[in-house]
């Protein structure tokens, strides 16, 4: 229920940016195409954990998105250069990380943000193994430190 | 005046850094490098460029922000509204570009795509 | 007011840009072999119509072609494809004909453009009828704010009631054709790869 | 708007970029990529258009694109590796499991 009533919570919020209306018969028609939305999301078994990733929402993120965006901004800027540049450098490897998170959702958000940074894309996940494909060498080393790992460890930690 | 300087200096880097995922995306020797290329369109290209859209919507000509420090809630709606949409479309661009390029590289190693490494270079035909 | 009217140089280079890559890509759409690369190349064409459209101030008909477009016919020609192979098989090289014949066509249809008003002109016949009303008055008729929908919905609602019933019974019958055979044949796989 | 232009120009070139690299290929995955960086590319241009244009009221749309094109991306991956694209969803419901 917790679940559906965020979801619900969404829908309207997104309903009323999205839209700016205020008359009472669109805000009546809204409120019933979200009511429906949330409906059949919850009779087609899309609404739980998954679906509605509530886990994920904590305030260590306040932190650590910031964060995760500087290093896409270095790590794009890193890519950038080797494209431009006469000879790239490119030394594409294959790697195995260990995510040292105890939640599914922790680890999730750890792949996702190995993929969102360039020069680093998570290629298949297993239970507590991560195949990563990395563009070269200070990208691998840069992964294999762990310091992105322990971000998101300590992310998830205190509940 | 200085906003349009902003928002030139943040649209200019973004259509550089766009330019710059697609250029790897024709340079790089195989899939997976190019989608660390594409990543480079998708992530700084798109932040810099709808960031520099987001500046303008604010400060601009007839921007919410403007019109809100002189009282004008009513013609702030639009800006605002905009922004809202501009803040989605990023948000959307980045959560489904990252899921979209896993899912695009499990299912070439899945399809037993071997990735291109320095020591083939030779033998490596996917260029 | 309106910036992006009267002959700026970037309006002209979109124009330019987005025609040229619609004639490339359709080009090779029609070379394609591959038809899961053909596929991907409409899906691009569909991006570079959208966009053509709204460029034209057409946002409504560009929405539909990114719902349409993008989305559903993606993944229905992927259906099909999955019913058919991924290979066109190697038909003759150049048939004269439907060659003329398509070109003739294509040069009335250019001709037939000439009589055509300008475009956006507001003293079009188009302009003139109807719209006006529709344009001022269906804010207080229907209440609803998309004059689009309005049209759509409320003053063309006997039309747009039967292409959906036309639209309606063609779902039916394809479900008829193809849902039952799928349904008695291979079991159904579970997904396997995850 | 000039700034806007510069962005256009350069949204532009990344298009005609991605569809080269649609074009050449050579496996179906470098395609796939390079059509989701032309929907990328599509979903900025029609956002900076609106700008340009002066009537920025049409970012729905470059909303609708950038949802629509992860649709389409992963509709082809599902397809690529379970060709019987859709078998699940004609299956009658009670066969599906939970």
């Amino acid at each position: 229920m917790r679940h559906t009533l965020a979801l619900a919570g969404v829908l309207a919020l997104t309903w009323l940016l999205w839209s700016g209306h205020t008359g009472a018969l669109l805000l009546g028609l809204g409120l019933l195409s979200v009511a429906a939305t949330a409906a059949l999301a919850r009779r087609m078994g899309l609404v739980d954990g998954e679906g509605v990733p509530l886990a994920v929402v904590r305030p260590g993120l306040i932190t650590y998105l910031p964060w995760l965006l500087w290093q896409v901004v270095l790590s794009s800027i890193d890519v950038g250069r080797r494209v431009w540049a006469r000879d790239p450098g490119l030394a594409p490897r294959m790697l195995h990380v260990t995510p040292t998170q105890a939640t599914l959702t922790g680890r999730v958000l750890y792949a996702n943000s190995i993929t969102l940074t360039p020069g680093t894309i998570s290629v298949m996940m297993e239970d507590d193994d991560i195949l990563v494909h990395a563009l070269h060498a200070e990208a691998a080393d840069g992964l294999a430190s762990g310091d992105m790992d322990r971000r998101v460890t300590a992310l998830e930690g205190p509940a | 005046m200085i906003v349009e300087v902003v928002v030139g200096i943040l649209l200019g880097l973004g259509g550089l850094a766009c330019i710059t995922g697609a250029v790897g995306l024709l340079r790089f020797p195989d899939v997976y490098s190019r989608m660390h290329a594409s990543g480079v369109t998708d992530t700084l290209g798109a932040g810099l460029v709808v960031l520099g859209l987001l500046v303008w919507a604010a400060l601009g000509d007839g921007g919410w922000a403007t019109a809100l420090a002189e009282g004008h809630a009513e013609a702030a709606k639009p800006g605002l509204l905009q922004s809202v949409k501009l803040v989605s479309i990023l948000f959307f661009l980045w959560v489904s570009g990252t899921t979209a390029v896993h899912a695009l590289a499990k299912a070439a190693w899945l399809d037993g795509l071997v990735p291109w490494t320095r020591d083939e270079e030779g033998a490596s035909s996917t260029r | 007011m309106d910036p992006g009217r009267g002959g700026c140089v970037i309006d002209a280079l979109i124009d330019v840009f987005l025609l040229g890559l619609l004639v490339i890509v359709a080009v090779a759409v029609g070379q394609s072999r591959n038809l899961l690369v053909a596929v991907m190349l409409t899906g691009i064409y569909s991006l570079l119509s959208a966009s053509w459209m709204l460029v034209l101030d057409a946002p409504d008909v560009a929405y539909t072609e990114a719902a349409v477009g993008a989305g559903v016919s993606t993944v229905l020609m992927l259906g099909t494809l999955a019913l058919t192979t991924r290979e066109e098989k190697p038909g003759p090289a150049l048939e004269p004909v439907p060659l003329v014949v398509a070109l003739i066509t294509g040069l009335v249809l250019l001709y037939g453009t000439l009589d055509m008003p300008a475009f956006g002109d507001p003293a079009s016949p188009v302009h003139q009828h109807v719209a006006p009303h529709y344009l001022q008055r269906s804010g207080e008729e229907m209440g609803i704010q998309n004059i689009i929908t309005s049209v759509l919905a409320s003053y063309r609602g006997y039309d747009t009631l039967g292409e959906t019933s036309v639209v309606l019974t063609a779902a039916v019958g394809v479900f008829a054709l193809l849902g039952g055979r799928r349904r008695r044949g291979a079991p159904v796989p579970e997904a396997e790869a995850p | 708007m000039s700034v806007f232009a510069v962005a256009m120009v350069a949204v532009m070139v990344t298009m005609a970029l991605a569809l080269v690299r649609a074009l050449r290929g050579p496996t179906i995955f470098d395609r796939i990529l390079a059509v989701n960086s032309f929907g990328t590319a599509t979903v900025l241009f029609i956002s900076v258009h609106g700008y340009l244009a002066g009537r920025p009221d049409f970012l729905d749309l470059a909303l609708v694109y950038a949802l629509m094109n992860f649709i389409g991306t992963l509709a082809v991956l599902k397809y690529l590796h379970a060709p019987g694209l859709g078998a699940a969803d004609l299956a009658p419901p009670g066969e599906e499991g939970p």
